[in-house]
């Protein structure tokens, strides 16, 4: 019963928000956050139940229903959904409180807050379910729910392609995990997670392609390498948006499906290679884009392409509990941050570009406090929670033997802690750059302010509404990493039934010289990004400093290595190119064009008959004694053959 | 002394007198009248008769008797034959109501009657003299009928029919005559004779009567007189002669097809010529104007199916053929009175031209007329489709597999010819052809009743098994 | 009583000929009732209403036999729904003619879905054809629209009479839809492919499609409606009811042509949906695609994948409704189809932007709703039964059916308000009204196939 | 079959029979004037009917001959029917050439 009131309650609300939505307006808020409340306190009421092992699973199972012979529903909730399910109502409450705040002008707040609910409903079916086809449906509701939120100012064209590509990329994951899901279907005759990681060697050489197929699933929701141009833009939505889904929890989902699917991981050294590299890869790309951008929530979608690099790399190594570590943590301190850049953007009338921000300290303090502990959260300052986990992941894929994977943590751990407080010194640091010609400052295409619609009423939100749940997030980007302090910390006994003990490897701490190493490289890219930005000379001049680098930027780090371009070039373009070809030209003229020679021809042979009635009477004659002859030719040689 | 013409014998000849005798009768009452006949009189009078004749020859319907030692055969499928000819020869009088001149009326009613008798006699013919009497007979008030219309091209129609059916009945003769030689009697029994195919005589002889017969029945080499003499011709006289020469011909081929022991040789040329002309004819149909040549097209190849039933001289082929062949009157006779209504005085109106926009004039004649068409194509709920399946079935079973390919293939070339009329009807953006004759009141009977028989025939279909008796 | 249920549509669009020409109201609400009926009274003898008369006996025993039950019920039901869906949302100027047509197209089709003799099904196959021609003839712009459509869909017609005379001959009798006697036979290939071409033409299979485009564009929307969401499945109920069970080792003979087919016009549709700038265009010729898909399911003749095509034919012809009639609103509306000129309606009409957005959400296979399952299921038994190639390449079109679907979706309500256009009321209650059942049977279907499954197996 | 009394064998008939015959069908596809072409036509005729004798007297079956004479009223009746269709259509023409009489063609 609890697992229902979990799964139900955001589709409540949901449904109630988007029934009533016109009447309700401010109060939709409250019936939003409402409907988030009740599952979390759900969640940590269940949270005993879910730990103990309930017969031969650990956790809570609850049979729904069968949905198509051969394809049963139920829910699941054990130690990894359950941590999932906290973050999704947790920090997603707080997000919705935050929300509350930030759309207090927007007349579409009921609409807005129908589609967060919804998103939460669909991430809970996908976490929740015990099967992959109900992780399917939530998938691609999951996806349904981004559409709507990117798109939520449908009437900016910007948005509405970026809602579209976000949405044409999942489905690829979807088809991929479909697909996975008829190998498994194919060799074991079920899809739910029992059975089929029952009989992880009944799937024998397909074990690598389901690794693979799901993996594709996991890489185009949590934006890796191939699969990642829809982040960047997923930015034209609201920003408690993508603070809950492209910070904290949908990105996350492929970090969940590959955790989820361990036996099959465990089983296939040549999947965890693969989704170790891809992990890998995409922390040090998504790093290095992030230096390169001036667009504040652009460089927070870096980081979070990057830090997801890092919790793939971790699951991949087979290292899940410190990438599931570093979930936790990302989640806390990231969505801090896109709230704290919330409230930035707030402040100033929807600005977004860094360069035309700076001395925000004062303008807003509770953002600077937060951002900051956030800031060191997630360049792994010791004491702070990032440091633990991405220790951890760092360690784990040393341990689990993938040294170059272990070099790419490093240098990416560098560069991250560069571009985070290149941001933070920028943003807050100095004086307000806001006034200045844009030009000055080396923006060379002033975003116009986004259409907003006719707010109605200039009423100001309550200041607390948006400022406590940074505040707590804040707090939390510091707390979260001690509970894995320790061998055997609270975290590792908490995921000691769900993964197998050889991967449970303590964190770092213990091992001190890789600790030193991170600390000095993390320290260095702090340095390098305080010296360029934030030293008393840097700040005066800081307008002429901006501009030059906005000039010098290397071509290939602002075009985002090529990607879009290459997806658009090898895909986009030659189904268009077909499609012309077949509606305009194969359609019309080749089947049309044979249906009407085939006609043709018949009306020129019925032609040729009719030429032989010419009129004249001897040439029916004629031709009448020409058939008789025939006929006298064939008896004659059949009299003759007799 | 022997007697030698029995009571049955009078009987089997009974209809053929009382059609020949009303034919006198008719031209007697025309003479008896002040100045002539008008008419009704002598339509009326020429429809009694055939009424009489064709109830007669009912009452002989179960019989089967060898009347005048092997002359004429009565009952079997020549009485369903004589019934046939008799409503088409009705059909084409009502016709007649509103063409011609009263003053000929008297004239082309007992020529009518006359080409009736041969056709009858054609029907029940078993030996050759008889044949060649019956379709004589027939031939020979036809030439005339042709010529009956003003128009020149009446009078080039009734021409050209009599110089080439005389030829043909030339080849006809000198087949016969071989025959004679081979088999030494006229009977058609007597093809039954062992060693016959030893004959060359029997060959050449079976050839050169297949001529004939392939003449008459119109397929396809020697179609070439039909689209001149439908054209030419009046209207009912066309309706008349498209279904009664192929009905008596085809009778006269059957019996000739089931006497032949072992016939497939002889025979083959035959459906081979059946099979191009069920192509042809539709082919030809495509690229039509005129109205009844497009109907004398569609004729050859309906003869084509005809005759393709009775291929392997199977029992059932000609249960169906004859199915088809009333099926194929009903539809044939009902596109003319269509046709008849549409065309005008000078029977300009027969193009295929006067069906345009139909369908917005004339919503109840298209209607009609579109069914008719539909049925001539074999389309499913009409007795044309039912007919084509039976057609199939029989060609199918006796092995003539290709044939019923060229019969499938027709078809769907017959589909899309007879929906180029149909389109002309439903095409509302192009303008309306000329009005409508309406003053037809047979002609409007006689569609309608057509119609209705069609109906009939799909869900009521004559279930062959107990309307015919088997060939005798 | 299944008579009933085919004469009952028959007669009384004949009926509403009678009425005058102009009028709207009482046509509609005659309409309305008697789709009602059509709809309520299988519902009351679930596997029966058994009907049979003696028609031929000669050549072969033929029988006017007329039943539903299990699958035919669905389909049954489905025609009913979107009879009386595309009824409600008919207020064109002769909506008399076009209710009259479209409960006539309903009676022949009933007759389809209900036939038990092979003959009795090609009589009505036939029948079926004429409404839409006349309705083409009548409102369609290019006559010759109406002309391919009829050829096209005849020449069919011929090769499946064709197919029953030689079935029926062969053996005997074509009295048989239900019963499961193999036929085999030296002709079998032949008469399968009889029966397969006259199928293809309808389903529209690939090279047989190029009447459907202009046909869904130039037909009125409740026409289209209808004609998409079930004649088309005519030919898919063909294949599972006479095909699979009689002829069924041809069919195995044939399959890797049937699955070829069915491939290019998966990705054939898709990819011109793509490109095509006509709404009703771009929704034809996915429906290419999606039926592309349920033959691919036939081919197969996996157990799996027919249960996955039952439930995804009838999602197909609930959402295929859906849209077009939401299409037909919304070229009332704008006055033109064309994707370019439209925008920015959600803003203007929220309902109807709504019931389109779930509509086209449910076309592209959104996990959740009816489309999604069958997709998944058929796939999964196409894979199953050894295809293991088809069904990976079976998936590129779903992906490309999000592109185009939301390409048509966002085109139409999202992006800036485009000035042109004229602002015109949101959907009344009677507009909402018809198009309400179909979405919420898609989310039922959606959420719970196996109930439809249950009654198909019992 | 009583060779003495026919001191003509019987292939001699149908071979004179075969040629009267072929003159006929040669008459009527290469002359232009519709009175010759019904000569012909009887030319013919009167072929099959020398056959018919023929035949009736080497098998001694009287039935040869009454076809002759069936054939020769027939033939009168035909050449009667000719002539007068000939006359009328010919009677507004300049000059009696059958290739003129071609109205009606396709």
């Amino acid at each position: 019963m609890m697992l229902l009131a979990i799964w139900l309650v955001p589709l409540a609300g949901a449904i109630v928000n988007w029934a009533f939505g016109p009447q309700l307006k401010r109060a939709a808020g409250v019936v939003g956050c409402v409907a988030l409340a009740v599952p979390f306190v759900a969640t940590i009421l269940s949270w005993s139940a879910a730990t103990q092992n309930a017969g031969s699973a650990v956790g809570m199972h609850q049979a729904l229903f069968s949905w198509m012979p051969g394809f049963d529903f139920g829910l699941l909730l054990d130690p990894l959904s359950l941590i999932w399910a906290l973050i999704i109502t947790g920090v997603g409450f707080l997000i919705h409180v935050y929300s509350v705040g930030y759309m207090w002008n927007d007349n579409a707040i009921a609409r807005f807050f129908a589609y967060m609910n919804f998103f939460v409903f669909a991430m809970l079916t996908l976490v929740l379910s015990d099967n992959f086809v109900g992780l399917l449906v939530g998938w691609g509701l999951v996806g349904l729910a981004s559409y709507f939120l990117i798109g939520f100012w449908f009437f900016k064209p910007t948005a509405v392609a970026a809602a579209r590509k976000a949405f044409v990329i999942n489905v690829v994951g979807d088809v991929a995990i479909m697909f996975a899901i008829f190998l498994m279907f194919a060799k074991t005759g079920s899809t739910s997670f029992a059975t089929v990681f029952g009989h992880v060697p009944a799937l024998g050489n397909w074990l690598f392609l389901v690794c693979v197929f799901l993996f594709i699933g996991a890489a185009a929701k949590s934006a890796q390498i191939p699969l990642h141009t829809w982040l960047p833009d997923a930015m034209e939505g609201p920003t408690p948006v993508s603070a809950l889904i492209h910070a904290a929890t949908m990105v996350t989902a492929g970090v969940y499906l590959v955790a989820r699917c361990w036996p099959l991981w465990n089983a296939s050294h040549e999947a965890q290679l693969l989704v170790g590299t891809i992990g890998g890869l995409t922390a040090l790309a998504g790093a290095l884009l992030g230096i390169a951008q001036w667009d504040i929530k652009r460089i927070l979608a870096y980081s979070t392409m990057s830090q997801i690099g890092y919790m793939i790399m971790g699951v991949g190594v087979t290292a899940y509990q410190a990438g599931v570590a570093h979930f936790f943590t990302h989640a806390f301190f990231k969505a801090c941050l896109f709230l704290g850049a919330g409230i930035v953007i707030h402040e100033l009338a929807d600005e977004q570009d860094i360069r035309r921000m700076g001395g925000m300290r004062s303008r807003a303090p509770v953002a600077f406090f937060a951002m900051f502990a956030s800031v060191l959260a997630i360049s792994g300052f010791p004491g702070f929670a990032g440091f633990f986990s991405k220790d951890a992941v760092i360690f784990g894929a040393l341990e689990h033997g993938h040294p170059w994977l272990y070099v790419i943590g490093i240098i990416t751990a560098g560069i991250t802690a560069y571009y985070m407080f290149r941001l933070f010194f920028v943003t807050f640091f100095g004086t307000y750059r806001g006034d200045l010609d844009p030009a000055q400052v080396g923006v060379m295409n002033p975003s116009e302010p986004a259409a907003h619609e006719p707010a109605h009423g200039e009423t100001h939100a309550p200041a607390w509404l948006m400022g406590a749940p940074v505040a707590i997030l804040g707090v939390f980007a510091v707390i979260a990493g001690y509970v894995m302090i320790g061998a055997n910390s609270a975290w590792n006994r908490f995921f000691a039934q769900t993964f197998p003990s050889a991967n449970l490897a303590a964190p770092a701490i213990s091992e001190g010289w890789t600790t030193a190493i991170l600390f000095v490289v993390m320290a260095g890219g702090i340095a390098i990004a305080y010296v360029r930005y934030a030293t008393p000379v840097a700040l005066a001049d800081a307008p002429a400093r901006l501009r030059a680098e906005s000039q010098r930027l290397p071509a290939i780090l602002v075009k985002l290595f090529y990607f879009d371009e290459l997806i658009d070039w090898l895909f986009v373009k030659p189904s268009q190119a077909l499609g012309r070809f077949f509606g305009s030209i194969f359609d019309p003229d080749v089947i049309d064009g044979g249906v009407r020679a085939l006609v043709g021809f018949n009306t020129g042979l019925g032609t040729l008959v009719r030429g032989a009635q010419t009129g004249l009477l001897r040439s029916y004659a004629l031709v009448i004694v020409f058939g008789a002859a025939l006929f006298a030719v064939y008896y004659a040689l059949q009299g003759a053959a007799r | 002394m022997p007697n030698f013409i029995t009571h049955e014998d009078w009987l089997a000849i009974t209809p053929l007198l009382i059609a020949g005798g009303g034919a006198l009768i008719v031209l007697l009452v025309d003479l008896l009248w002040p100045k002539h006949a008008p008419r009704y009189v002598s339509l009326a009078l020429g429809i009694g008769v055939l009424l009489a004749a064709g109830a007669f020859a009912a009452t002989t319907y179960g019989r089967s008797y060898d009347a005048f030692n092997g002359g004429f055969m009565l009952g079997g499928f020549a009485v369903v034959f004589q019934e046939i000819i008799v409503v088409s020869a009705i059909f084409s009088l009502a016709l007649f109501g509103t063409f011609g001149r009263d003053d000929r009326m008297a004239g082309i009613t007992a020529l009518l009657l006359w080409s009736t008798t041969g056709a009858m006699l054609m029907a029940g013919a078993a030996n050759l003299m008889t044949i060649f009497l019956g379709l004589e007979l027939l031939s020979l008030a036809l030439y005339c009928l042709c010529g009956v219309a003003g128009r020149p091209a009446s009078q080039e129609s009734a021409l050209k029919y009599l110089i080439l059916s005389s030829t043909a009945s030339g080849f006809l003769l000198f087949g016969m005559a071989l025959l004679f030689g081979a088999t030494g009697s006229v009977t058609l029994a007597s093809l039954t004779l062992p060693g016959l195919t030893a004959n060359p005589l029997y060959w050449m002889g079976g050839g050169f009567f297949l001529v004939g017969i392939a003449f008459k029945l119109s397929l396809m080499p020697f179609h070439v007189w039909s689209p001149d003499v439908y054209e030419g011709a009046p209207l009912p006289v066309t309706a008349f002669m498209s279904v009664v020469t192929k009905a008596g011909t085809l009778a006269v081929f059957a019996r000739f097809a089931y006497a032949l022991p072992h016939g497939e040789k002889l025979l083959l040329p035959f459906f081979v010529i059946a099979g191009i002309s069920m192509i042809g004819g539709n082919l030809a149909m495509l690229a039509q104007t005129d109205l009844k040549r497009l109907l004398a097209y569609s004729g050859v190849a309906q003869a084509g199916y005809m005759v393709a039933a009775l291929a392997g001289a199977s029992a059932l082929g000609m249960r169906y053929a004859i199915y088809y062949l009333a099926a194929y009157m009903f539809m044939n006779l009902g596109a003319f009175a269509i046709a008849a209504l549409l065309s005008g005085e000078r029977e300009e109106g027969a193009q295929i031209a006067a069906f345009r926009g139909l369908g917005q004039r004339q919503p109840l004649l298209a209607a009609a007329m579109s069914f008719f068409l539909l049925a001539l194509a074999g389309f499913p709920p009409t007795a044309g489709f039912l007919g084509k399946i039976l057609i199939l079935a029989a060609t199918v079973n006796a092995g003539y597999a290709w044939l019923a390919a060229l019969l499938i293939a027709g078809t769907a070339i017959s589909l899309y010819a007879y929906f180029k009329i149909f389109r002309l009807m439903y095409d509302p953006h192009d303008s309306p052809a000329p009005a409508v004759r309406t003053s037809a009141p047979l002609a409007y009977a006689g569609a309608a009743f057509c119609a209705v028989c069609v109906i009939i025939m799909t869900f009521y279909p004559l279930t062959p098994s107990n309307v015919l008796p088997l060939v005798k | 009583m299944v008579l009933l249920l085919i004469l009952l549509p028959i007669a009384a669009g004949s009926v509403l000929f009678a009425l005058p020409r102009g009028e709207r109201l009482w046509s509609r609400v005659i309409g309305c009732v008697v789709a009602a009926a059509t709809f309520a009274l299988p519902l009351l003898d679930p596997n029966g209403g058994d009907f049979s008369a003696r028609w031929l006996s000669r050549p072969f025993t033929a029988s006017l036999h007329f039943s539903w039950s299990g699958f035919s019920l669905w389909l049954v039901l489905l025609l009913a729904l979107c009879t009386f869906c595309a009824i409600l949302a008919t207020n064109a100027a002769q909506s008399r003619t076009m209710v009259a047509l479209l409960l006539m197209l309903e009676g022949g089709m009933m007759g389809v879905f209900t036939a038990r003799d092979i003959l009795a099904f090609a009589l009505f196959w036939d029948l079926m054809l004429i409404p839409p021609f006349f309705a083409l003839i009548e409102w369609a712009p290019h006559r010759e629209t109406a002309w391919r459509f009829l050829i096209y869909n005849f020449s069919g017609g011929l090769t499946l009479l064709l197919a029953t005379a030689a079935f029926g001959i062969l053996s005997g009798s074509t009295d048989v839809i239900g019963g499961t006697h193999q036929f085999a036979g030296s002709w079998a290939p032949w008469i399968f492919a009889g029966f397969a071409f006259a199928f293809a033409v309808k389903t529209p299979l690939w090279p047989l499609h190029t009447w459907m485009p202009n046909t869904y564009a130039e037909l009125p929307p409740p026409f289209v409606a209808v004609i998409s969401a079930v004649q088309s499945k005519a030919g898919l109920y063909g294949f599972i009811v006479i095909a699979l069970p009689f002829l069924r080792s041809a069919l195995v003979e044939w399959r890797w042509l049937l699955v070829a087919l069915a491939l290019v016009s998966l990705l054939y549709g898709a990819f011109v949906a793509l490109t095509q700038t006509d709404t009703k265009r771009i929704v034809a010729y996915s429906s290419l695609s999606h039926l592309g898909l349920i033959v691919l399911a036939i081919a197969s003749a996996n157990p799996v994948a027919i249960q996955g095509a039952l439930v995804y034919i009838v999602a197909h012809g609930l959402f295929s409704a859906a849209l077009f009639l939401i299409l037909g609103y919304l070229e009332e509306r704008e006055e033109t189809r064309s994707v370019l000129k439209l925008g920015g309606l959600g803003a203007v009409n929220p309902k109807l932007a709504g019931a389109f957005t779930i509509a086209a959400l449910a076309a592209l296979g959104l996990p959740g709703l009816a489309g999604f399952a069958g997709e998944l299921v058929i796939l999964t038994g196409v894979f199953r039964a050894g295809y293991f190639w088809p069904a990976l390449i079976a998936l590129v079109p779903i992906v490309l059916a999000s592109a185009y679907m939301l390409r048509l979706l966002q085109d139409v309500i999202n992006g800036p308000q485009v000035a042109a256009l004229p602002r015109r009321p949101d959907l009344t209650v009677i507009e909402a009204l018809a198009v309400a059942p179909l979405l919420a049977a898609l989310l039922l279907v959606g959420i719970y196939p196996h109930a439809l499954l249950a009654a198909v197996m019992r | 079959m009583h060779a003495n009394l026919l001191p003509v064998a019987l292939a001699n008939y149908v071979a004179l029979s075969s040629v009267i015959f072929f003159i006929g069908v040669a008459g009527v596809v290469l002359r232009r004037n519709p009175l010759i072409m019904l000569m012909s036509i009887e030319l013919m005729w009167n072929a099959a009917n020398l056959l018919f004798l023929a035949f009736a007297r080497a098998w001694l079956n009287n039935a040869g001959h009454i076809f002759a004479f069936l054939v020769i009223t027939v033939a009168a009746a035909e050449a009667a029917i000719g002539l007068a269709i000939v006359v009328i259509v010919f009677r507004s023409r300049a000059n009696v050439d059958v290739d003129e009489v071609a109205m009606m063609k396709g």
